[in-house]
């Protein structure tokens, strides 16, 4: 019985197998991708919460248990990634990025398995599935070279992620015997109180690995290469999907910090998740400042993902009854928004065939529908009621200024507001100002393409105006990690604890006084249109002196007096540190290398010395 | 006690035609690589029938003498694992040397790698540890003769060197064998092991030095391996499959045996009589060879050379499981060593597959090779995969059960573990480096052509990582026996071969 | 029906905001003409402006442009409806204080979505100091908003007010004294006016975002302006000087803080953008951060 | 005494001195097939070693016929026959892997041109 959760994880794989055998064929590697998809969607809708099943594997010669349970997360994490991965995999139909479905898929596999599973074995062997799956997709980029330096870098740090969550997981092993997560997980709790520092030193194994997947500081130094170099139809499941793999597993290891009752407080946090409160501020500064001034827009975005999964630390770290709902809230949010702004970013990409921000400009006459996608995308991003992103911005200030939290909360907010300069500079130098005759002959999206950029459309305002379907799954889960939940007042209320926001409201007031704004402008003077050459310019003709739309374009050092006034960040180089290690490694390397001189006198010498060093620990022995 | 004398067999028969193999060569040259094929497959069949029939543990007296008086062969179930493996793995680069083996001296390179196979299984199989001396030679001086088998000039270079170090490593290990046997006056091995606790202990830890130090030249140990890069690098790429694939399984084989049953205490985790604890020597020495394998294989352009360490590497990562000591740490050992085994077989069959059709070794003929040859690619990142441990593929599962046994062991084998680790990041960035070159699309060169016959050992290579990380217990079952049975020295082997003995 | 009347009455409310923000530009402009010593204008002359703009034939640069520029009015006025105005509190339920910032970013958004798309250099370099002058002005401002919060222990624009029921002495003004003049400076920033008015510098770069406007669209233009000035002062005569009875009381309450921004207009240069962020970061941030620290404390 | 110390260890000091010289030998002389030397003597030690341990002073033949009796009062006192015949096959093997070694050093040198050890290396690591 419950055997469909297995089917989860299998489906899925068989899918791939055949996806990979007829690899070859473009446009039926998609589609298997996308019917995969699509029948694991219907198998979810199968599933329910408390659902269990188990199996043993036969290995090390003893039986493993392998066994799965439902949670309210797990399945809230399922609904999400799945409907989304569709949707993706339906735009990707028409697409010509070198994404691979098989891989695509295999991902999917270990997407259910990991949201799933019970045991660390499984949960290991998915997160290392989902791991190199995605690194080798991640080397299909546009821009080989790069794409493959992307891949490396981003291999090395999520092998590096592996290794601490595999010495996490056998060591809970030792002490417990058990590789089931919940009781491994009750274990921690109890004994939490007596060896805070041995919980802490475990469960911070697993946190390096949740930390490096989801990008957060000072782990974070993959995510722009990664981003903007994968396959443009794979950056959106990489951002809106992958980097929420983190997330939920902070989510399973923090409500032991409910039981840290043995630690130092801060401003009535353990100071522990005092901690992470401020890794996740840091990264939402971080990726803010940084995404000012990137001229690749993948990047740019990239650094955008970062910001609002800073966020999301930020607030389910607090692991109160609002920083928790509103983290899972914001997470959902982000998947939606930064999916279909990555989307909409593959489909400009595809068709202008640059990701130069600087070389692009005024294709909202060319592409309208994407145009549009991508306004409300970016008013989602900066949290402008009644679209989605605004209610879960909202209740993340809430939950920090609960803890007065309020240097932290400031920061937000100027990451918040840094975020609606930078999505503005991007929405700028794509689709306002001056069309280059470059793109004179673009096209708008197939209407395949269409049909995902009007049902993303549809979902993040939906979504924006009735928060209580989205609000309702989260207050479950809040409710399953053992808080109160929010109290939802109806499909349309944000409920606050210092106010509510009746999004419906806003809704209709944004809508009646567009209906005034349109009726004045449509009783007033009449206006024509002329082209986008034709500016006030003091009198003088720009043409006379060789101006091009491209030149007329204003879309290089977009913001240069903030470059200025953060010039002093620069300075400050994480990455560095990954590249020195890097680099030490290497010319060890290089000088380990030398001891094989190949001269086989010094190789026998090698081998006596061995044997004497051996003979003289004998005898000292 | 049961016997099985037929399994004298498998060391028999190869033994046989290799000597009679010049016979076939007066008849055509080419026949003398259908004989070599013909013969390893009997073996191949013939072992695995004893692997999959369960005929173990049994084993083969000589002329009726039963041990400890006669000269016998002992297969338990790591016999008959390792043995299948290499019969396996002889059967596969013999199919590849059809297509290889065309100019030179086809008739001798026959007898050679005959004679090779049958001293790697007599290695495996024997019960007598002088036995296991000349097993040792045999598969050691036909190894020299193959490595320096071809062309390039290189290939001389790397048997020397092959064959200074191992020499002196027969030396000692035989000088070791000598000590134990005047202490003990008796060279079975389930004897020795029952009685080792006889023995003076300052002599026994001189012997025990002897004896690792000579092993782990087979073994690839540091700093008992100066050999390897040259001549992995030097030999024709059929060789280099063979000594990784065959030789090295071996010498890793008859190290532990040593290691384990012989010196070995029956226990939680194996320690060992004598003042030194072998296994924690094996364990350092092991880790130093991760270590320094992997950091030298970094900055290598060559890919040959790249596998040669990768290789020693490898082998050094199957000596850290096997020397945890607890039954979890031997079945990730043996199971790691039949992945690498597997695994690096067939990547230098492809390298030599590549090479022949004109692809050269270096790191940058690997660009676009996805676009030349996907099959060979493929095959490559599957290699690759599954040497770095990734899910789906076979070195997930070892790599996974030899991390746990050494957090499970805890203690210093935390360190170590942490060591290999990093070593295996390490790792991790030059063969994803290769798998990031060969999937790029900026190759100008024409497709490749790629010859039908050593597809098919490629091809059943690269489908048995796949199908071992997906079912494990291909593997696992037979390895979980074999951790059972090192890690039981009485019950395991001791009184298998000898039930009458009294227990110490 | 409710619907209806909640319609109505928030017409009403746009009404008077667009008529008080014009009101006070044309009185703005009549008193800084004193200052400087000029006749100036009649106060009612922006709404003769206004009137005269949309009865203009105009230029347009495509469907963005107007969109963008009918946003930037109507958001503003979707905002100004929940802003408790002196008795006038339509929503009290529904007054968030973050909310009604965030609703303004949309104003800003489609300000800057037409202007750009017009394809005039100087308009998005208009628009590109005026968010960066945002990022300046938004971040003491957030200091000070989040005092009043945890001051208040409310978010809601309708309990802070009741919080501060009963006298002079209990508004946030005399019982926040730092918080408050760090957000008069701020709302200089936010108003557009000197020292902070890098973003429409006529000299420089041609007037910035208005720079293609003409028509009806500046009428857009002013229309924004006004009602972002009734806004903005709203939003800081509910947060400082506890609201008001009537609305009357209100719109003085309002005209006494654009008095001041207005003489500080009337006499101060303009700074440059990073000098004027700077500027923000430093003494108001300071003064805010200041000010929470002594309410956390 | 010191008669009786070379009559019980002569055989033995000699069977490490010859390992301990053709290790020198080994790791010293730069010439090839002064190196397959030096192994030869390591192997000629090690014989002698093993032949060496099986016969103690006093000890008689192992081969029983009617004069020469193995045992005395149940105590054996013929030497070990076990590791001559361990030391023939070692003997044989030496000589297997001396013939190829030659064999390699022969084609080294027409190869490389050189006996020189140290020269006999891969450019580039």
């Amino acid at each position: 019985m419950n055997s469909n959760l297995i089917w989860l994880v299998f489906t899925p794989l068989i899918g791939s197998a055949i996806a990979a055998i007829l690899y070859n064929y473009k446009f039926l590697d998609r589609l298997i991708t996308f019917s995969t998809f699509a029948i694991t969607l219907f198998l979810v809708f199968g599933t329910h919460v408390g659902q269990t099943y188990s199996m043993n594997l036969n290995f090390m010669g003893r039986m493993i248990p392998l066994s799965w349970n439902v949670t309210h997360l797990s399945i809230f994490m399922l609904y999400i990634s799945i409907v989304f991965g569709t949707i993706l995999t339906f735009y990707s139909l028409m697409d010509r990025s070198r994404m691979k479905g098989f891989l695509l898929l295999l991902i999917l596999a270990a997407n259910n398995w990991i949201f799933t599973t019970n045991d660390m074995v499984g949960f290991f062997f998915a997160w290392e599935l989902m791991g190199w799956a995605s690194i080798v997709s991640v080397l299909g980029g546009r821009k080989e070279r790069k794409s493959r330096h992307a891949a490396l870098y981003y291999a090395l740090m999520s092998i590096g992620g592996s290794y601490s969550m595999f010495f996490g997981l056998f060591t809970l092993w030792r002490l417990t015997g058990s590789f089931s997560i919940s009781s491994n997980l009750a274990y921690l709790s109890s004994i939490v109180g007596v060896h805070p520092w041995w919980v802490l030193g475990i469960v911070s194994l697993f946190f390096v690995t949740f930390m490096i997947k989801a990008g957060i500081f000072p782990f974070h130094t993959w995510v722009p290469m990664a981003y903007a170099y994968a396959p443009d139809t794979f950056t959106p499941f990489l951002s809106a999907v992958m980097s929420k793999y983190g997330i939920y597993g902070m989510l399973l290891f923090l409500p032991i910090s409910l039981m840290e009752k043995g630690m130092p407080t801060v401003f009535g946090l353990p100071w522990v998740n005092y901690i992470f409160v401020w890794i996740g501020v840091i990264t939402a500064v971080l990726g803010t400042v940084l995404a000012f001034f990137q001229d690749d827009v993948k990047k740019l975005f990239a650094y955008s993902s970062l910001s609002n999964l800073g966020y999301i630390v930020a607030a389910i770290s607090l692991f109160t009854s609002v920083g928790v709902t509103a983290g899972i809230y914001h997470a959902f949010n982000h998947l939606l928004f930064k999916g279909a702004l990555f989307i909409t970013l593959a489909a400009v990409i595809s068709r202008s065939g640059t990701s130069k921000l600087s070389e692009m400009g005024g294709l909202w006459k060319k592409m309208p529908v994407t145009f549009f996608t991508f306004f409300i995308g970016i008013a989602s991003a900066a949290g402008i009621p009644p679209f989605n992103g605004f209610g879960s911005k909202w209740l993340i200030y809430q939950s920090m200024i609960k803890q007065h939290l309020l240097f932290a909360t400031i920061l937000l907010f100027l990451a918040s507001t840094g975020a609606f300069l930078y999505l503005f500079k991007a929405f700028h130098s794509i689709f306002l100002g001056q069309l280059s005759h470059n793109y004179d002959n673009v096209k708008e999206v197939p209407v395949i393409g269409q049909i995902v950029e009007y049902l993303l459309m549809f979902a993040m305002i939906f979504f924006g105006i009735q928060p209580g379907y989205i609000l309702r799954p989260v207050g479950l889960i809040v409710k399953s990690v053992g808080l109160n939940p929010l109290a939802v007042m109806g499909n349309g209320y944000v409920t606050g604890m210092f106010s509510n926001v009746d999004m419906p409201l806003i809704g209709w007031s944004l809508a009646i006084s567009f209906v005034f704004g349109f009726i004045l402008f449509f009783i007033s003077a009449k206006h024509k249109y002329v082209s986008q050459e034709d500016n006030y310019t003091a009198g003088q003709i720009p043409q006379d002196w060789g101006l091009t739309p491209e030149t007329y374009q204003f879309s290089w050092k977009f913001y240069e007096p903030m470059e200025k006034l953060f010039a002093p960040f620069y300075r400050i180089k994480i990455d560095g540190f990954f590249r020195g290690l890097g680099d030490w490694t290497r010319i060890t390397g290089s000088a380990v290398k030398q001891v094989f001189v190949g001269n086989a006198q010094i190789y026998t010498l090698f081998a006596v010395v061995g044997l004497i060093i051996l003979v003289i620990a004998g005898w000292v022995a | 006690m049961s016997i099985f004398n037929n399994a004298a067999l498998l060391i028999g028969v190869p033994l046989l035609f290799a000597f009679s193999i010049p016979l076939f060569g007066l008849i055509s040259k080419q026949l003398t690589k259908w004989v070599t094929l013909l013969t390893i497959s009997f073996n191949a069949t013939f072992s695995l029938y004893i692997l999959l029939a369960h005929k173990y543990p049994s084993i083969v007296v000589m002329g009726n003498w039963l041990p400890p008086f006669g000269e016998n062969l002992y297969i338990g179930p790591v016999a008959a694992l390792l043995v299948s493996l290499i019969s396996v793995m002889g059967l596969l680069i013999a199919i590849y040397n059809l297509w290889s083996i065309k100019k030179g001296d086809v008739t001798r390179f026959s007898v050679l790698f005959l004679m090779f196979t049958a001293g790697a299984s007599g290695m495996v199989l024997t019960g007598d540890i002088f036995n296991l001396f000349i097993f040792m030679e045999i598969t050691g001086i036909s190894s020299f003769a193959l490595a320096a088998y071809g062309p390039e000039k290189r290939a001389l270079g790397g048997a020397f060197k092959f064959l200074v170090v191992s020499s002196i490593g027969s030396t000692l290990y035989l000088l070791g064998v000598t000590l134990i046997y005047t202490q003990l006056g008796t060279l079975n091995i389930a004897e020795i092991a029952a009685r080792i606790n006889q023995t003076t202990p300052g002599l026994l830890t001189f012997a025990g030095v002897l004896i690792v130090s000579g092993l782990a030249v087979e073994a690839e140990l540091f700093p008992f391996n100066g050999w390897v890069p040259d001549t992995y690098t030097g030999a024709i790429n059929g060789v280099s499959a063979a000594l990784s694939g065959i030789g090295a399984v071996s010498g890793v084989y008859a190290l532990f045996r040593i290691a384990m049953t012989v010196f070995g205490k029956d226990g939680t985790y194996v320690s060992s009589y004598g003042n030194l604890n072998f296994m924690a020597v094996i364990a350092v020495l092991a880790t130093a060879t991760v270590v320094i394998g992997e950091l030298s294989a970094l900055t290598q352009k060559n890919v040959k050379k790249m596998l040669a360490y990768s290789s020693m590497a490898q082998m050094g990562l199957v000596a850290v499981g096997l020397s945890i000591g607890n039954e979890l740490g031997v079945y990730g050992g043996i199971f790691q060593l039949v992945n690498h085994s597997i695994a690096k077989t067939m990547m230098f069959l492809i390298l030599g597959v590549l090479v022949a059709s004109g692809v050269g070794e270096n790191i940058d003929d690997f660009r676009g090779l996805w676009k030349r040859s996907p099959f060979l690619s493929l095959a490559f990142s599957v290699g690759a995969f599954s040497m770095l441990g990734f899910p789906l593929f076979g070195g997930f599962w070892s790599k996974f059960a030899i991390v746990g046994a050494s957090i499970q062991r805890g203690g210093w084998y935390d360190f170590i573990i942490g060591l290999v680790l990093f070593a295996s990041i390490v790792e991790a960035f030059y063969y994803l480096r290769i798998v990031g070159y060969m999937f790029s699309s900026d190759s100008k060169f024409p497709k490749l052509k790629t010859p039908w016959t050593p597809t098919i050992p490629i091809f059943i290579l690269a489908v048995s990582i796949i199908a071992i990380g997906v079912f494990p217990q291909i593997v696992g079952t037979f390895s979980a026996q074999a951790a059972s049975e090192f890690t039981h020295k009485m019950s395991g082997y001791v009184l298998n071969v000898i039930p009458t003995i009294a227990a110490h | 029906m409710m619907f209806f009347l909640k319609l109505i009455q928030s017409i009403g409310v746009g009404a008077l905001s667009i008529s008080v923000g014009l009101l006070f530009m044309g009185i703005g402009r009549k008193i800084t003409a004193r200052i400087h010593r000029r006749y100036g204008p009649p106060a009612i002359q922006n709404f003769i402006d206004v009137f005269k703009l949309f009865s203009k034939n105009s230029i347009s640069h495509g469907f963005a442009y107007d969109l963008g520029i009918i946003a930037g009015t109507s958001a503003l006025l979707a905002a100004v409806v929940f802003l408790p105005v002196g008795q006038i509190n339509l929503f009290p339920a529904n007054s968030s204080l973050i909310m009604i910032l965030y609703l303004m970013t949309m104003a800003y958004l489609g300000m800057a979505m037409g202007v750009s798309s017009s394809g005039n250099p100087n308009a998005t370099i208009g628009i590109s100091r005026a968010l960066t002058m945002m990022m300046g002005y938004k971040v003491p401002f957030a200091a000070v908003i989040f005092s009043v919060y945890i001051f208040a222990r409310t978010g809601s624009l309708t309990n802070i007010i009741a919080a501060q029921s009963g006298g002079l002495l209990n508004w946030n003004m005399i019982r926040l004294p730092f918080g408050f003049i760090a957000a008069e400076i701020a709302l200089q920033g936010m108003l557009g006016e000197k020292p902070f008015d890098m973003a429409i510098a006529p000299a420089e770069i041609a007037s910035g975002p208005m720079v293609e406007m003409s028509g009806k669209y500046l009428g857009f233009g002013m229309l924004q302006h006004a009602v972002g000035i009734f806004l903005e002062t709203g939003i800081m005569v509910n947060l400082f000087m506890g609201g008001a009875p009537n609305v009357w009381i209100f719109v003085i309450k309002q005209f006494e803080l654009f008095f001041i921004a207005l003489l500080v207009n009337a006499i101060l240069p303009r700074f440059r953008v990073e000098e004027g962020v700077s500027f923000m970061w430093k003494i108001p941030l300071l003064l805010g951060v200041i000010q929470a620290l002594i309410v956390v404390l | 005494m010191m008669q009786e110390f070379l009559q019980n260890y002569v055989y033995l000091i000699g069977s490490m001195s010859l390992i301990g010289i053709g290790l020198y030998i080994t790791l010293t002389d730069e010439n090839i097939f002064k190196i397959i030397v030096g192994l030869n003597i390591i192997e000629s030690g090690t014989n002698l070693f093993m032949v060496a341990i099986a016969w103690y002073p006093k000890a008689v033949m192992p081969i029983y016929t009617l004069t020469n009796k193995l045992s005395i009062n149940g105590k054996v006192i013929a030497a070990d026959p076990l590791p001559q015949s361990l030391v023939l096959t070692a003997i044989v093997i030496g000589l297997g892997t001396t013939a190829l070694a030659l064999t390699i050093g022969i084609k080294i040198f027409e190869k490389y041109g050189t006996l020189d050890v140290r020269k006999i290396k891969e450019a580039g690591r």
